[in-house]
């Protein structure tokens, strides 16, 4: 990819609302060089998070969707080479170094894990693991740090907190695992709750306790959230805003009731197509699309999607469509966009 | 062999159960996990079960006792004739011969050392079918047919492929052998939505083309209702309620069932938000000490004093839709 | 100070009272005693010569000047001998006055009754007398009369390596019954036993009741077992032991005569290693093989390169510290690799498997031999055995030639020269009925002219028929501490089989 | 449409460079341990048949404990004259096939083992725990010693003895990986494909245990070596003579403080030797485990 | 291990029905059940013992009477031994006695090996004990060291050293600890046993270097091991995430996090070691004059003593089960995941 390539695949964040946001990314590029192989897990991401409200990242596996949000926190492996900037309230977080950023960990920004069973330490007692979180920052002494620890488990709804308190992971449900998870990231108050596909592992009626749950503390406390997944059904329920990630860069982004009333990149309506609904009739074909995401070590020069695209065309192939709001509050990037209202089949080939 | 009833089911289980012993380090017995208590059920030739219920409910370990690995502990599983619970190990690997087994990860199922065609052909070798030139033959056709060519794939390994090209060359293996039932357990739960269209389109041309039957299990309530012809809901071990696609979601009798609908999210942004979505609360109860009666009664907000005394039985309401409940929903 | 043979090792001022001596002893040999201390059923004592002597003085002992010379058996606890009736009626006249340490009479009674117990003794140590049928053993007053069917030489001489030297007090034997007697013995010596723990350590104390006035000077003696000489040498650096018997491994003696804190008495060798050969077998049936095997043996480079010149060359069976030692045989065939390869060509090649005992210097003798047969076309495996798979060997019969010391400082003490050469003996490899005379008449001979004429002719005839070509007259060597001083510790005395006899009572430490 | 400039390209670029040395450095993981191997196992094996080396044994004794770089001896000589340098490279010889051995004997019979008996699992499986349980608990050195008293000491002896340590070893490592292997979905699946006992074992369990087993036996063969020269010092393993690292140190020791040389050299190659196939071992065992 | 919770955890496991909880947890079945499962373990190993010696050629008798005894004296010895019997019945003979707590008298020197076992078990258990807490000691702190910054100089140091130690044999060690500790510096004695009755100190003056040459090489194998496995998951977990998600430091969750999962493995590899320690005690009490059980061993093997050896293998025997209960039990104790497991 050439330097020009490069800068025209970069694009603005998209301005959302009035007030100041409270994380601005804008052109976010992780690579990894691991065993020789250089991968491009993310190309150019840019969003806005405002307090208070629900930022929803989806796309399929391998879009960057984990990678992008680990870069934030500064928890990715060395092999990664990270450049961009994500400025949460003034600060760039990327250019800290590991010892500024653990400031931020914790106190600004937290994230709760997909699998709580292996996000857990099964050594440790529950409320140490929480204690601990409530000490990591400020001067908090053992007391204080019991009590605050019991409100938090209070505070997501864990039955019968003081004995949960002495207990070790393996002996809660997944359910209340993460509900654990949420209370050790909410344990400093942070300003922005990072949930990476937080609810994936849990089958549907605990996945539907805890997004309730996060709804709930989310209109309480006022964090702003950035849920990861790749359930659109699940980002449609709870998000207020929505971002669709391909081949790790942004392909459309706008408010949940836009976005999911009017699609207007054929990706985002292929996923859409592609969920088997309940209003489905048994046995009848899904729409498909053919092939497979691209590869990340050798990105194709046009727009990653177009090889998968129906609606592509020459342009597609030779150059990336830039991300731009089209429509105000609407973002996408595509040459040829859905017309709103078509039918969601049609996103696929 | 004897000759198949057409009216008799292709599969019949009758009070499978199953139970492990969990121990500790060291041996120290933890416990009985009741993980399958007495479930019965019937598969018609042609047709596709749906199993739905939530982690833990006992869903793989059902569809685990009907391939009898390992045996269960009791009941019957009647496959074409033959009780596979009761019968010595040749009958058991000649009924296995149609009667196959997808599994949910997709890379686990498949021998990491082994390329493509020789994963396909095992199946082939394993039962003796055919010669080395016809069976090579074979395997490419498989491939072709699950969508994948069968020059640039037959020799790759399957860490070379994508989970759902992983989960074609799995149900390559389990058609190998023109197999009468296919058991499917969470078979497209871990792909993304893109690729697990594109499986559950093959399972669907594939019993269109060769009239498959299948067990499907899986936690998606959805996805469940868009492949099944019937759906059996479990419930820490035990069904609770069986029926016909359509009506089950329609009108589904069981309490746990209505929570389940009610905890899928919905597509539509403006209705989902802001409503009351939740209609179970609390843990579910340990598979080691369930509940007595009815085990669902602690998460249950119907539940009275009969439901803790008295375990309700699976009774048919309507006509093929049954139900395990003293007090079902009734709209 | 060190320097070359002791020559500085005289006693430096008089003697002094007192003091904690601890001596090592090598594990694989002197510092194993598994069947305990009593001297009838110790197996080992022929070994363990310190232990024994220091709880049971002796009723002879064998003492020497200060450089090993002039060495001779003298009464200890028996105040005299003397030979009757042609040698055949041997009375040995107990001293007066003695008790054992715990205080019941030493007499003439308790020899007779040790030395029946040692009659019947499995030990390589028990006595070799040819006593008569009835009354071998009788006492009269205070002398204790020994019968014999024939004379026996090296009665007395040979009594110093024998467990019939030992006396132990029967009173406590029956006392303390055997198992627990053996742990802790009860003799005349000049120590008394605080705690023996088995081919591990023995803890002694000074026997007030010691006959001798003002004897022994050291308060308290420790043996001790030790793994080797290198943790040995170390040990008498550090200052845990004070006495090294029986170092062998000739790097460190070099370096330990090069150190001032210890002294370093080599002791003046008696039983020298011989190859001995099977002639009741293939090969060495035929003397050719034999005479090839002598000719291919280059003494002197062994004797150079293995041993920096410590040890002389031998060409018969007892060393120049031991009795009736001759330097050379005439006609002795010394090496001369061109008669050895003929010979070995004539044989239409020579291949032999040589043994011995798994021990250091042994070994390493049997590394140079290999290479210097293998020099001549003699095809060598060389094999180290445990004492078990040793006495296999030889019991099978299936040996054919064993590296291994011959003689005593008294040739027919009980490993004596016959122990190697006589038809009868197990761990021979001759059958020559003349040199079974020749050896039956020396040790049936008491003139000691005679004697040494007859072993002269033995020796020859070993020579001539090329029984077993001898290589170096070994002894160990004895590394003490700064202030240690004693007769056999500090100065030599012959070893009388391959350790030497220290004479704990003398022994002091400057304080 | 506003344009961002395009960032940290020259980063980028610099960062490729160092990308290209960090891939080498990773390789060099394996190329270091792999090429001292070459060197050790080519020096033993090779060396002596292309370069004129003198023989390890049948010395002069008249040339004993030369000093290093004496003429004509490398490393000098021992004290029967035996030059060090060339023990050294017939010791290795003899070290390394007993811990060649050994390790392939472990491999395949306590790989076996194990893995029959987990596959097979029941009654076989309890059988077989127990007694590889009890030969744990033995003190190997008891059967050592009496397989060295009753059958001599020799190379074959010992690395029959040493299998003792190494079998029981491997076994349980091997155990272990078929059981973790049990739970995989293809051995079900193999199961449904009628696939025999034998081909499970062959052609599934084996090549998956394979890595594991091998990584186990880079690490222990050092231990193995080591094994040895303690053997030898208690008068067991490869009988002098003949040369082995281990009955190098085991002879040198004995008079340590005077000729230290002579338990220098071989702890020295013993050193790179046990350097080369731990580091191999675990740069195999970071690769295969994925990391 | 600490821990922030402010109430402990015993108070509320000494709730009422606490022996009913007792016989019913985990850790009290666990020793019930391995103790059973040890029997047959032990049984055979001595069965196994008894094999093997019969297999070594040359027996007592034959070494105590020498090359000359005639056969009826090898015979007359083999009654007064017991060797006569048939094996079975001699076996099941040693068993009733071993049962009883005799384990025989010793066919050399006629003693009752019960007590010469006890006083010898002494020193070899301080010693062994002894390498086990320096080993330990210090490859813990430097396993957290070099796993703190892997690939960094100190890692780079510990592994040079670890695999120096793992290839120097261990009498060499003991040999030069000597020449420079006791023999250049004389901080130690160069051999020889003070029991702890004569003072603490000297006692562990006289242990410390052969505990030391014992435990060098464990530490060496300790640090590799720990330190690979800290490594493994820095690396690998995702509750490692998790905490430095938190925003603790990296000090904190090597030790609080990483190091309390990596002991496990640890402990597993501790209880596995103890079985090959005993061919380093043989060696070591050899070479320091240690009265020791190794010692004993070695020369009952040459004397084919062969009751002190079995007695000795069943001592070492049991010692190895009892370590491996131990690491079990400490699990159960350690391991939350056992403590509460599937209850
Ligand atoms: N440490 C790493 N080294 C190399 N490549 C990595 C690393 N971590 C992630 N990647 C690659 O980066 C890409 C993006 O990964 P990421 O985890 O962000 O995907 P995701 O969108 O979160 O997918 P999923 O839904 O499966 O979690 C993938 O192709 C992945 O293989
Ligand atoms: N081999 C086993 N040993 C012990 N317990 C088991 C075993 N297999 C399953 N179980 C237990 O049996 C119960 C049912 O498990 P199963 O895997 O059948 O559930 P599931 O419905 O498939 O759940 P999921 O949706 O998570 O796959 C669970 O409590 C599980 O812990
Ligand atoms: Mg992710
Ligand atoms: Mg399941």
């Amino acid at each position: 990819m050439s330097i020009e390539e490069v800068s025209e695949l970069a694009s603005p964040a998209p301005v959302y609302g009035g007030a100041e946001p409270l994380l601005e990314v804008s052109d976010l590029r992780v690579r990894f060089d691991a065993k020789g192989r250089r991968v491009n897990a993310v190309n150019g991401l840019s969003y806005h998070v405002h307090a208070g409200r629900m930022l929803a990242i989806i796309g399929e596996s391998g879009s960057g969707k984990s990678v992008s949000s680990r870069a934030l926190m500064g928890l990715l492996p060395p092999t990664a080479r990270i450049s961009g900037s994500a400025r949460f309230l003034g600060t760039d977080l990327l250019s800290l170094s590991e010892r500024e950023m653990r400031r931020h960990r914790g106190a600004d920004l937290a994230m709760v894990f997909q699998d709580p069973t292996r996000s857990l330490n099964p050594t440790m007692r529950i409320g140490t693991q929480i204690t601990e979180a409530v000490r990591a920052h400020g001067d908090v002494d053992k007391r204080a740090a019991f009590d605050r620890a019991m409100e938090l488990l209070q505070l997501v709804r864990l039955p019968a907190p003081e004995r949960r308190f002495y207990e070790y992971p393996h002996q809660l449900s997944g359910g209340m695992r993460q509900r654990v998870m949420i209370a050790i990231a909410l344990a400093a108050d942070p300003k922005l709750l990072i949930a990476d596909e937080a609810t994936t592992a849990l089958d549907v009626t605990t996945q539907a306790q805890v997004m309730e749950l996060l709804l709930e503390l989310q209109e309480r406390l006022g964090t702003a959230i950035i849920m990861i997944s790749h359930d659109l059904g699940l980002a449609a329920s709870y998000a207020h805003d929505v971002i669709v990630m391909y081949a790790g860069r942004a392909v459309e982004y706008a408010p949940a009731s836009t976005l999911f009333s009017h699609v207007r990149m054929p990706y985002t309506r292929a996923l859409l197509g592609a969920i088997p609904r309940l209003e489905r009739t048994p046995h009848s074909l899904l729409p498909v699309t053919p092939g497979q995401p691209p590869d990340l070590t050798a990105l194709p020069p046009g727009c990653p999607f177009a090889p998968r695209c129906s609606r592509a065309q020459d342009d597609c192939h030779a150059e990336p469509p830039p991300f731009a709001e089209h429509e105000p509050g609407h973002w996408w990037a595509c040459w040829h966009p859905c017309e709103v209202g078509g039918p969601a089949e049609e996103g696929g080939r | 062999m004897t000759i198949v009833d057409e009216r008799e089911p292709l599969l019949r289980a009758r009070e499978l159960v199953q139970e492990f012993t969990v121990r500790g380090r060291g041996g120290v017995k933890g416990g009985v996990v009741h993980a399958v208590s007495g479930v019965s059920f019937d598969i018609n030739v042609g047709e596709t079960l749906g199993v739905v219920g939530e982690t833990g409910s006992g869903k793989s370990t059902l569809a685990r006792s009907i391939i009898q690995a390992p045996r269960p502990k009791s009941g019957e599983v009647h496959f074409k004739g033959t009780d596979l619970v009761r019968c010595k190990r040749g009958r058991l690997a000649e009924a296995r011969r149609h009667m196959q087994m997808v599994f949910q990860d997709p890379f686990g199922s498949l021998n990491p050392r082994w390329r493509i065609s020789d994963i396909v052909a095992e199946p082939l070798i394993g039962y003796g079918a055919g010669s080395g030139g016809a069976r090579a033959r074979r395997v490419r056709e498989l491939l072709d047919l699950v969508g994948l060519n069968p020059d640039s794939y037959g020799r790759r390994r399957p860490h070379e492929l994508s989970g759902g090209q992983c989960q074609r060359v799995a149900i390559a293996r389990a058609i190998a052998l023109d197999p009468a039932l296919i058991v499917c357990d969470e078979a497209v739960s871990s792909l993304d939505v893109l690729i697990q269209a594109q499986v559950l389109n093959l399972f669907e041309q594939l019993r269109s083309e060769l009239g498959l039957s299948y067990l499907f299990i899986s936690h998606d309530l959805a996805l469940v209702k868009q492949v099944s012809d019937r759906v059996a809901v479990m419930h820490l071990g035990q069904l609770c309620e069986i029926g016909p696609a359509e009506t089950l979601y329609r009108t589904p009798l069981h309490p746990y069932t209505v929570a389940l609908l009610a905890s899928i999210p919905d597509l539509d942004p403006s209705a989902a938000r802001h409503r009351a979505r939740l209609s179970i609360h609390g843990e579910p109860p340990s598979p080691i000490s369930p509940p007595s009666g009815c085990r669902f009664r602690t998460r249950c907000p119907r539940a009275a004093a009969r439901c803790a005394d008295e375990a309700p039985v699976l009774r048919e309401i309507t006509p093929g839709h049954s139900v395990a409940c003293h007090f079902p929903v009734t709209s | 100070g060190g320097g070359p043979a002791g020559t500085s090792a005289g006693p430096a001022g008089p003697p002094q009272q007192g003091g904690s001596l601890t001596t090592l002893v090598t594990s694989g040999f002197a510092g194993s005693w598994p069947s305990g201390l009593d001297p009838a059923t110790n197996t080992t004592g022929g070994a363990n010569l310190s232990h024994m002597n220091a709880i049971f003085s002796g009723l002879f002992k064998l003492v020497a000047d200060d450089d090993g010379g002039n060495a001779r058996v003298e009464p200890e606890l028996a105040s005299g001998y003397e030979f009757e009736d042609g040698g055949k009626t041997v009375k040995v006249s107990i001293r007066e006055g003695i008790e054992f340490s715990d205080g019941t009479p030493f007499d003439a009674e308790a020899v007779a009754f040790n030395w029946e117990r040692a009659v019947d003794s499995s030990c390589t140590c028990a006595p070799r007398w040819p006593l008569v049928e009835e009354g071998g053993i009788t006492v009269e007053g205070n002398t204790v009369v020994l019968k014999f069917t024939q004379p026996y030489a090296a009665v007395i001489n040979s009594m110093v390596v024998s467990n019939a030297n030992w006396i132990a007090s029967p009173t406590a034997l029956e006392k303390m019954g055997e198992e627990k007697f053996k742990m802790k013995p009860v003799g005349a010596g000049p120590f008394k036993v605080v705690s023996n723990r088995l081919s591990s350590e023995l803890r002694l104390t000074r026997n007030e009741n010691y006959h001798k006035q003002g004897r022994p000077y050291l308060d308290e003696l420790i043996i001790k077992s030790v793994g080797g000489d290198q943790p040995a040498y170390q040990a008498v650096l550090a200052g845990q032991a004070q006495v090294f018997e029986g170092m062998v491994t000739t790097p460190l003696i070099d370096q330990a005569q090069g150190n001032p804190q210890v002294t370093v008495t080599p002791q003046p060798p008696t039983s020298p290693y011989v190859i001995q050969l099977n002639t009741k077998k293939a090969p060495f049936d035929e003397q050719k093989a034999r005479e090839a095997i002598y000719y291919a043996t280059d003494v002197e480079a062994i004797r150079k390169g293995l041993f920096g010149n410590r040890y002389p060359a031998a060409q018969t069976f007892t060393g120049p510290g031991g009795m009736f030692h001759d330097d050379t045989v005439p006609g002795y065939r010394t090496y001369d690799p061109e008669k050895a390869r003929q010979l070995v060509k004539e044989l239409g090649g020579l291949t032999v498997h040589l043994g011995t005992i798994k021990q250091y210097v042994a070994e390493q003798i049997n590394t140079a031999l290999q290479s210097q047969w293998e020099e001549v076309g003699i095809k060598t495996t060389i094999d180290s055995h445990e004492l078990n798979s040793l006495i296999g060997n030889f019991n099978s019969g299936e040996w054919e030639a064993m590296l291994q010391t011959a003689g005593a400082w008294d040739p027919a003490a009980g490993v004596g020269v016959g122990f190697r050469f006589d038809s009868e003996a197990p761990f021979s490899g001759v059958a020559d009925p003349e040199l079974d005379t020749l050896l039956d008449d020396a040790a049936a001979t008491i003139e000691p002219q005679e004697r040494d004429e007859l072993y002269a002719e033995a020796g020859k005839l070993i020579s001539d028929k090329a029984y077993a070509p001898f290589i170096l007259a070994f002894a160990p060597t004895n590394i003490a501490a700064e202030g240690v001083h004693g007769p056999g510790v500090t100065t030599k005395i012959p070893p009388v089989l391959v350790n030497t006899g220290i004479q704990w009572d003398e022994v002091w430490m400057s304080q | 449409m506003a344009i961002v400039e395009a960032s940290a390209s020259p980063a980028l670029l610099e960062e490729a460079g160092q990308g290209r040395f960090r891939g080498w450095l990773r390789h060099l993981e394996l190329i270091f341990p792999g090429a001292l191997l070459v060197l050790i196992i080519g020096g033993c094996f090779v060396w002596p048949l292309v370069a004129a080396v003198p023989d390890p044994v049948g010395g002069d004794v008249l040339e004993s404990n030369l000093p290093a770089f004496s003429e004509g001896h490398l490393l000098g000589t021992d004290p029967n004259g035996n030059d060090v340098w060339s023990r050294i490279l017939y010791g290795g010889r003899a070290s390394l096939v007993v811990g060649v051995a050994v390790n392939v004997l472990g491999l395949i019979v306590g790989g076996t083992l194990g893995a029959v008996s987990a596959h097979v699992g029941g009654l076989l499986d309890a059988v077989i725990m127990r007694v590889l349980d009890v030969l744990i608990a033995f003190p190997s050195l008891v059967l050592t010693l009496a397989v060295a008293q009753s059958l001599g000491p020799s190379q074959v002896n010992t690395i029959f003895a040493l299998a003792f340590f190494s079998v029981p070893a491997f076994a349980r490592v091997s155990r272990a990986a078929t059981l973790r292997l049990r739970e995989q979905p293809f051995m079900t699946a193999a199961r449904l494909s009628g696939t025999s006992g034998r081909r499970m074992l062959f052609r599934h369990i084996a090549p998956n245990i394979t890595p594991q087993l091998v990584t186990f036996s880079m690490l222990s063969m050092g231990i193995i070596i080591v094994i040895e020269g303690a053997l030898s010092f208690l008068g067991l393993g490869i009988p002098p003579p003949a040369p082995s690292w281990g009955n190098m140190i085991s002879q040198g020791q004995q008079a340590l403080s005077a000729t230290p040389m002579l338990v220098v050299w071989p702890c020295v190659v013993l050193f790179l030797t046990v350097l080369a196939f731990n580091l191999l071992g675990e740069t195999l065992r970071a690769r295969w485990s994925g990391r | 291990m600490t821990t922030t919770e402010p109430v402990t955890d015993d108070a509320r496991e000494a709730a009422p029905g606490a022996v009913a909880r007792l016989v019913h947890s985990p850790s009290v079945r666990l020793i019930a059940r391995r103790l059973v499962a040890a029997v047959p373990i032990v049984l055979g190993v001595s069965i196994l013992t008894f094999i093997v010696l019969s297999l070594i050629p040359g027996d007592a008798a034959q070494l105590l009477l020498g090359p000359e005894a005639t056969p009826e004296q090898i015979a007359a010895m083999h009654r007064q031994m017991g060797l006569d019997q048939p094996p079975v019945q001699r076996y099941l003979g040693w068993l009733g006695g071993a049962l009883t707590g005799d384990l025989g008298n010793s066919l050399v020197s006629g003693q009752p090996v019960t007590g010469e076992l006890g006083s010898r078990l002494a020193v070899t258990g301080e010693l062994v004990g002894l390498a086990f807490v320096l080993s330990l000691g210090l490859a813990i702190p430097v396993a957290l060291l070099a796993a703190y910054k892997p690939n960094r100089l100190f890692d780079r140091v510990s592994m040079l050293v670890s695999i120096t130690g793992l290839a120097v044999a261990n009498y060499v060690i003991a040999l030069l600890l000597v020449l420079v500790f006791a023999v250049q510096f004389a901080f130690f004695p160069a051999i020889g046993f003070v029991p702890i009755g004569q003072g603490i100190g000297e006692n562990l003056r006289s242990m410390l270097l052969p505990a030391v040459s014992i435990a060098f090489p464990l530490f060496c194998f300790y640090t590799r091991f720990l330190r690979g496995d800290l490594v493994d998951q820095l690396r690998g977990e995702d509750y490692i995430v998790t905490a430095r998600a938190k925003g603790i430091g990296p000090g904190q969750v090597l030790l609080r996090h990483a190091f309390r999962n990596s002991s496990f493995g640890l402990l597993t590899v501790v209880g596995l070691n103890l079985g090959t320690l005993i061919g380093a005690t043989v060696i070591i009490e050899q070479i320091f004059a240690l009265p020791g059980i190794g010692q004993l061993l070695l020369q009952a093997i040459n004397t084919r003593d062969f009751v002190v050896v079995q007695a000795c293998v069943v001592v070492f025997a049991v010692v190895a089960v009892l370590a491996n209960l131990v690491t079990d039990l400490l699990y159960a104790v350690l391991d939350p995941r056992i403590r509460y497991g599937n209850r």
